[in-house]
């Protein structure tokens, strides 16, 4: 673990109209560890992670990357500090094709010219690493693959890039036993290369299989951001669904939009509201 | 039926067709899934010149009548080239038609009311489509107006142009022999044949490049054979067309010779190969794809969406222009129906007709070019049927309604195995 | 914009004219000579005016006649696109009124007060004679005529075909000369008059020796596929309007004939009417024009119309309808020379 | 900042906005979220007219100009209303103009050449609709060609269909008195303000109705005083404009009186109200609604969704037919001309203006009022200007422009915000 | 268990273009039972429920409903027979609200006019008994759920109606630990009150869970259709990933199409092709 943290967010909120989904919401992701972001169905972990990647526009907050502000008002942005997303709602694009859709926006060129035959090959031998084998042809349409394969297909696409953070959300969803497994293996690679790694899951056997700190949202407040050793599968669980255990989590039912965490140094400067 | 395993290995693993038989095979299971590619639309196409060459054999299946589709298709052809950028984004541009009225009469004010040369006439008048685009693309991708309400007021505006270009009505004459050249004449026979080569050899060079290459890196390639039938096939066609349209067609060779291929026809040829380039082997082509498709997935790719948006717009302006200076050059003048009337729609049908998607993502420049010659098929012969005015719009209607059915019929298939 | 009115109720009184024009593509007439002239005479006058074009859109008619009525005009002068919302439009403005004069086109089953016109049936009557002259010229035996008519929707054309129906009939009918391929353009759509004639001259094998075009616009596009085929100058073609492309080609040989309205007389005359009737007088024509629907025998001012070939091309740049310049220019300045054009 | 818990309790835990406040709050915070229903649009309408009484205060302002206003916008807002079912599909019909001409001539030939009375013709017009509809429904429905393309045939079909039934070129007068009545004719002053009144007092009944089978089965409900300003604020515009339109608007109140609400607003607003009505309160109208919004989805939940695209082609020429007959009486005769020129492009526009999509699933019956009213104003207005055609064109082009940028800046949050 | 399966499919073939999918495909569902479909990425799972349920007309095949031959050719059939379906990909009316997506092709009605407030309570009520706390309102358009949330509202819709069958294609892929529960929970209820369901899932502890029968699809061939008790963990893994385990699945690898599964009674029948 590194002093300075890769990405640091502070004091996001969020709403959309009426609804304030995020509110005060801060997240620390340390390089070369692997994060885990928890939290019940409808909790803000997607929107969470789509104010990160520029897709939603906050209301208010802070963005920290490698400890210099940085302001990140769309995906290109993004993009460009090295985040590499793979969204819950895969967001491909039907109408391409599998290699298409993992070269989109970076694509391979040789002059002006496309470079077909390297994209082809490189999807090639990352899809190889994914446990895929039912995929016939790497130029079969997006739209025609199974879940899995479309999941699996996002997944390749976020992590053949030089990136310095990677954010899954749920990307084991759809996949199979296998394919979980590769999975779970390639993001422990990735933070072992150096990389920071956030991961979204509902299942907390893989949480504690390959996290190394949780975070855990709740009604799109952050109530806990701990190392995984010092917390247990019961505990998170209890975060997830009431928002508190013990000494974590929320101080009262309605309290002011606090941080009650335990993991996070610089919880006094998030209260502050723009 | 003994099924004999077709998937193993790892995720590359495909069926490789290694034989002639075996491409066939695939490809005839293609489209009977549903991948058809250009077939309906040249189907369609089949079905109509049969029509018409059994009502009235002499007179449109003569040279001179094959020279005439031609000239006669193409401003309509230039402007769906155009539109197609425009409709594989999923939006419309309903202005096409009166911007390349604008353009028309800007090129003829140049040439023909201030005196300059052709060519600051042409570039004006691209340079014209090109601020139109512009202008229409900020309008829909800056402020976020839908593009039909957009190109609707462009539609109404440019009209106003036009007329006010023209002098409220008058017509405005183009008397300069390189543009009236564009649309009346026609390449020396010699020079027909050797762009003919030209294009044969060009493509061969590219396929066998290709095929070489993926061979090299060990990646499915078609046997030489399917790519050497290809090239072949290429050669027949562009060699009886030069060879046609070479034949002698003037009414009375006494007065005067009137043979070889219409100077529009490598100009199309040579923007079908520009955009076709642009759009399957660019970065910038993929990503008006990608945009078409899904819209918000192009933006997480990192895709500067309004940029696209914007271009394809001006593209679309700018092959408008080029329209209607073709256009112009055919009527050897502007007048203030330049680029109405029914242009637009038929330039829009020619499209969609082709095989290209109102709703972004699906479509090929070559659409426009097949789409635009079953259009003017349709207005060549049902000129020569001779109809009232009432009679012949009723029939064109239904011919139109015949060819596009032929089109959907064989693509039924598609939708009956869920490939769409 | 010709509105030389101010916008107040105050203006009730004072004499104002609204003028509705059809549209503005049939014929470059309407926009480039009858504004012009129209306007030239009304501030001759000293009246308000206030004079619109419906585009060749019914309702689009009714919503300005609607609009002259509110704004206060005392006499509506129409040139109606049909009887129907002609009569309408005439009869809504006599329920308020206001005093209505028939502009070049009679509304059948009208109420105009008035009717100024050229009779178009005259118009295709010279069509039909000049394409028999410039065939006699040239000596043709037993020629074939294609007639390119004009837009399908506007009873105008219907008229002008009559005319020269009434002088070709005969000579179809006596063998003389022969029928060749016949067309509606729609819309007066030059563009689509190329593809029509093209596919005329497919059909009949090359074979057309003359082309009864019903105004210069669609003569220009035959014009052009017959340079295509270089048959350009060997086939007469006939035109209306006397436009200035129209005179060129009849100086460079291309085209036999127009024919030239004198829109300024037309005006005119239509302008004294109206402004006349805008102050409350009656004035007499001294002619009348029987509505054979309504039955009416309509005060009328008539006008003739003028045929014009290479000779007295002259006569047209010297009435002031088109300029020197405008036909004159590049190549053509020696071609005017020759015709006595200075 | 302090954050009071919003969120509680089962899956139907809404904040509930008891007092009026609250209710307004929670619509200024829902049209800031970007859900502005009519708002754009009547903003646009706003502005439009704002423009227009500064610049012509007497005639544009006169009541003799709001009367005219509906008449002159009735026929394109006909077409619009049976549009939108369409275009709620994401399909088109660019037939719809001349299909309003067919009917309309068919109109003209029942009750003129053939002397039949007016409710034979009325009938005859809107059967031949039903079939026109049915027949262009069959074939985007069964034999799957693109909606584009078969009611591109049928623009030119039912061109020639026109010409034809008016045997080319000349027109058929209208003569009788109901007919004429429709588009010329106004309520009696007393009839105006009772119909009024049955307006308001069903809207009350309805919305009171309401309001209390939600209260008493425990849900949601808008606060009672809501409900009352509703029902307040639709009786004062209805009131104004009966008012008004019960002026005199005579130019001499000697030769004729001319007061009274015009017989095509009571027209217009039934059929709003039916259609709205079908589209909201049914499950046909649910149906469309979710076949344009994921046809897939559609068919998975057991609809029958070929009888669905067949119904709204019915509907959209049904429209057309009423709209053609309301053209006619307002012509007082039918030309080849009717539902032609600038119809069609018109009635979409209004649709699109109004908010419908046309990519599907999302448009109201109200949107094409709406949009039909930004379109009559700009026709209106524009006539009162006295520009010459050219000059017309383009500042009416323009002025669409306007309107449409008030509204889409108007929508901009919805798109910042992510709620599309 | 009862004796005639509710549903019986036999011998079904299904080719995407060149592609063939599914082949020679039989399966036995049984009132009052779950059935746990299982197989890997892309083996066919989905495919055979689309066919089921009349989304894709099959190329081959024989369907028997409560031992009756019958046709099924679009969802509607489907509906009439009483089968219900949970899509993978959901299948939403992102236009549609909450309520109107739950009773779609549906709707109740009095007299013409919908029925709001029924359908509203309905909804309400069916959507409590699945833990989705954090749902606004149900008048809110389903284009702006959570996964989890669009997951719950699709699953909701299948189980309000009477149906006999209740087909769920990985139900639980997008829940939280208290969601999931939940709808296992539901699926055994289901079962105990007679419906038979066909549950397909990735997770081998929630197959175990629930499952009366297990059914094993690899590369598009049913490889065993066995009995929850009879079969391990390990086994059901193997089948998965490797197409056989011990005497299970497949009996060469390049086999005909037979459905070498020890469950089967009607199995010499569907060996049949038309
Ligand atoms: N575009 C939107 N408009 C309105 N509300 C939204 C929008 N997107 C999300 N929400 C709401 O925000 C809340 C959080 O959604 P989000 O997708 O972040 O949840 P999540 O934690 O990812 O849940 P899940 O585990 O189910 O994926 C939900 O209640 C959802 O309804
Ligand atoms: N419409 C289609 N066109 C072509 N191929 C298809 C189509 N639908 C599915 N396939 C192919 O059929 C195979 C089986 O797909 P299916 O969706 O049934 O898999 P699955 O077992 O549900 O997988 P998963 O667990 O990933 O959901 C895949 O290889 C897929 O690529
Ligand atoms: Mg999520
Ligand atoms: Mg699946």
């Amino acid at each position: 673990m590194s002093a300075t943290p890769l990405l640091e967010v502070r004091g996001i909120d969020k709403s959309f109209g009426p609804v304030q989904v995020l509110r005060d919401v801060a997240l620390t992701v340390h390089p070369g560890e692997v994060t885990a972001l928890v939290g019940d169905n409808g909790a803000g972990k997607s929107t969470l992670v789509k104010c990160i990647s520029g897709i939603h526009p906050t209301d208010a907050g802070e963005f920290l990357f490698n400890g210099e502000p940085v302001h990140i008002g769309n995906p290109r942005d993004a993009a460009a500090l090295g985040i590499e997303v793979v969204y819950q709602d895969l967001a491909l694009c039907d109408n391409l094709d599998i290699v298409q859709n993992m070269f989109l926006g970076r694509e391979k060129r040789s002059g002006i010219v496309l470079d077909e035959p390297t994209m082809e090959q490189l999807a090639a031998e990352t899809l190889a690493g994914l446990s895929i084998r039912t995929v016939t042809s790497l130029r079969q349409h997006v739209s025609s693959l199974s879940g899995g394969q479309r999941q699996t297909v996002a997944i390749a696409k976020a992590v053949l890039w030089n990136s310095r953070l990677v954010i899954l959300d749920e990307p084991t969803a759809a996949l199979g036993v296998a394919q979980t497994a590769q999975v779970l293996e390639l993001v422990r690679r990735l933070a072992d290369n150096g990389l920071a790694v956030v991961l979204i899951s509902h299942n907390m056997n893989d949480v504690f299989a390959v996290s190394d700190r949780i975070a855990a949202l709740y009604l799109g407040q952050m109530v806990a951001q701990v190392k995984t050793t010092d917390i247990t599968h019961a505990q998170v669980v209890e975060l997830i669904t009431a928002g508190r255990s013990g000494g974590l989590g929320l101080a009262t039912d309605a309290g002011t939009g606090g941080n009650g965490n335990g993991a996070q140094p610089a919880d006094s400067t998030s209260g502050g509201h723009r | 039926m003994t099924t004999t395993a077709v998937r193993k290995g790892g995720p590359a693993a495909v069926t490789p067709p290694p034989t002639v038989g075996g491409h066939v095979r695939n490809y005839w299971s293609r489209v009977r899934g549903g991948d058809v590619g250009a077939l309906p639309a040249v189907l369609g196409l089949i079905v109509l010149c049969t029509v018409f060459a059994v009502m009235r054999p002499s007179s449109f299946l003569s040279a001179g009548n094959f020279a005439n589709l031609f000239t006669q298709g193409a401003a309509v052809t230039l402007i769906a080239m155009g539109l197609v950028f425009v409709l594989l984004l999923g939006e419309i541009d309903l202005s096409a038609g009166f911007a390349s009225g604008v353009c028309a009469a800007v090129l003829a004010n140049v040439v023909t009311v201030l005196g300059y040369p052709w060519w600051v006439a042409v570039l004006a008048a691209v340079a014209t489509g090109l601020v139109i685009g512009t202008g229409l693309g900020l309008l829909v991708a800056k402020i976020g107006i839908p593009s039909f309400v957009v190109t609707l007021a462009g539609f109404l505006a440019f009209q106003g142009i036009v007329l006010l270009l023209v002098k409220e009505g008058t017509n405005i004459s183009i008397r300069d022999n390189v543009l009236l050249a564009i649309a009346n004449r026609n390449l020396t026979p010699t020079l027909g044949w050797a762009l003919a080569a030209l294009a044969v050899v060009g493509y061969a060079a590219v396929q066998l490049l290709r095929h070489r290459t993926r061979l090299a890196r060990g990646l499915i390639t078609d046997p030489i054979a399917v790519v050497a039938l290809r090239i072949g096939g290429l050669a027949v066609i562009l060699g009886t067309a030069v060879y046609v349209l070479n034949l002698e067609r003037s009414r009375n060779v006494l007065f005067s010779s009137l043979k070889g291929v219409p100077i529009v026809v490598p100009v199309i040829a040579v923007l079908l190969i520009i955009w076709t380039f642009v759009l399957q082997r660019t970065s910038y082509g993929r990503h008006i794809y990608a945009v078409g498709g899904n819209r918000e997935a192009a933006r997480r790719a990192g895709i500067n969406v309004d940029r696209i948006r914007i271009s394809v717009f001006v593209i679309c302006s700018s092959m408008a222009a080029v329209g209607g200076i073709v256009a112009a050059s055919r009527a050897n003048s502007v007048d203030p129906n330049t680029g109405g009337s029914n242009v637009l729609l038929y330039a829009v049908g020619a499209a969609v007709i082709g095989g290209t998607s109102l709703f972004g993502g699906k479509g090929r420049v070559l659409d426009a070019v097949l789409g635009g010659a079953v259009v003017a098929v349709i207005e060549n012969g049902m000129g020569l049927m001779g109809y009232s005015a009432g009679v012949k719009y009723v029939v064109t209607g239904l011919v139109l309604l015949l060819a596009a059915s032929v089109d959907a019929v064989s693509r039924r298939r598609a939708a009956a195995t869920g490939t769409r | 914009g010709g509105d030389s009115g101010d916008d107040q109720a105050s203006s009730a009184k004072t004499p104002k004219i609204g003028v509705i024009l059809p549209d503005s593509k049939s014929s470059a007439r309407w926009e480039s000579a009858d504004r012009r002239f129209l306007e030239e005479a009304f501030k001759a006058a000293g009246v308000q005016y206030d004079i619109q074009n419906a585009q060749n859109d019914k309702t689009a008619f009714q919503t300005i006649a609607d609009q002259m009525i509110t704004s206060g005009v005392t006499a509506l002068m129409i040139v109606n696109l049909d009887s129907g919302t002609g009569k309408a439009v005439l009869d809504k403005a006599k329920s308020q009124g206001v005093a209505t004069i028939d502009y070049d086109r009679l509304t059948l089953g009208g109420s105009a007060q008035y009717y100024v016109s050229f009779d178009n049936e005259s118009v295709g009557k010279l069509q039909g004679e000049g394409l028999v002259k410039c065939l006699t010229d040239q000596s043709a035996k037993n020629p074939v005529v294609a007639y390119l008519n004009g837009s399908p929707t506007d009873n105008n054309a219907t008229l002008f075909k009559n005319g020269y129906d009434s002088v070709l009939k005969p000579k179809f009918d006596a063998k003389e000369y022969t029928k060749g391929p016949e067309d509606a353009v729609p819309a007066w759509d030059n563009a689509q008059a190329t593809t029509i004639f093209e596919q005329q001259l497919t059909k009949a094998n090359g074979k057309i020796d003359a082309v009864l075009a019903a105004n210069d616009g669609l003569g220009n596009a035959a014009i052009s596929v017959l340079k295509k085929n270089k048959l350009n100058g060997k086939v007469p073609v006939t035109g209306q309007d006397a436009t200035p492309e129209g005179l060129q080609n009849i100086l460079a040989g291309d085209q036999c004939m127009t024919v030239y309205k004198a829109v300024r007389e037309e005006a005119k005359a239509a302008s004294d009417l109206a402004v006349a009737l805008a102050k409350g007088e009656k004035k007499e024509t001294g002619q009348t024009v029987k509505d054979p629907e309504g039955g009416r025998d309509v005060p009328s001012v008539l006008l003739t119309p003028k045929a014009i070939y290479k000779e007295n091309v002259k006569d047209v740049i010297a009435d002031g309808y088109v300029t020197k310049e405008e036909v004159c220019s590049g190549t053509y300045a020696k071609l005017c020379a020759d015709a006595g054009i200075s």
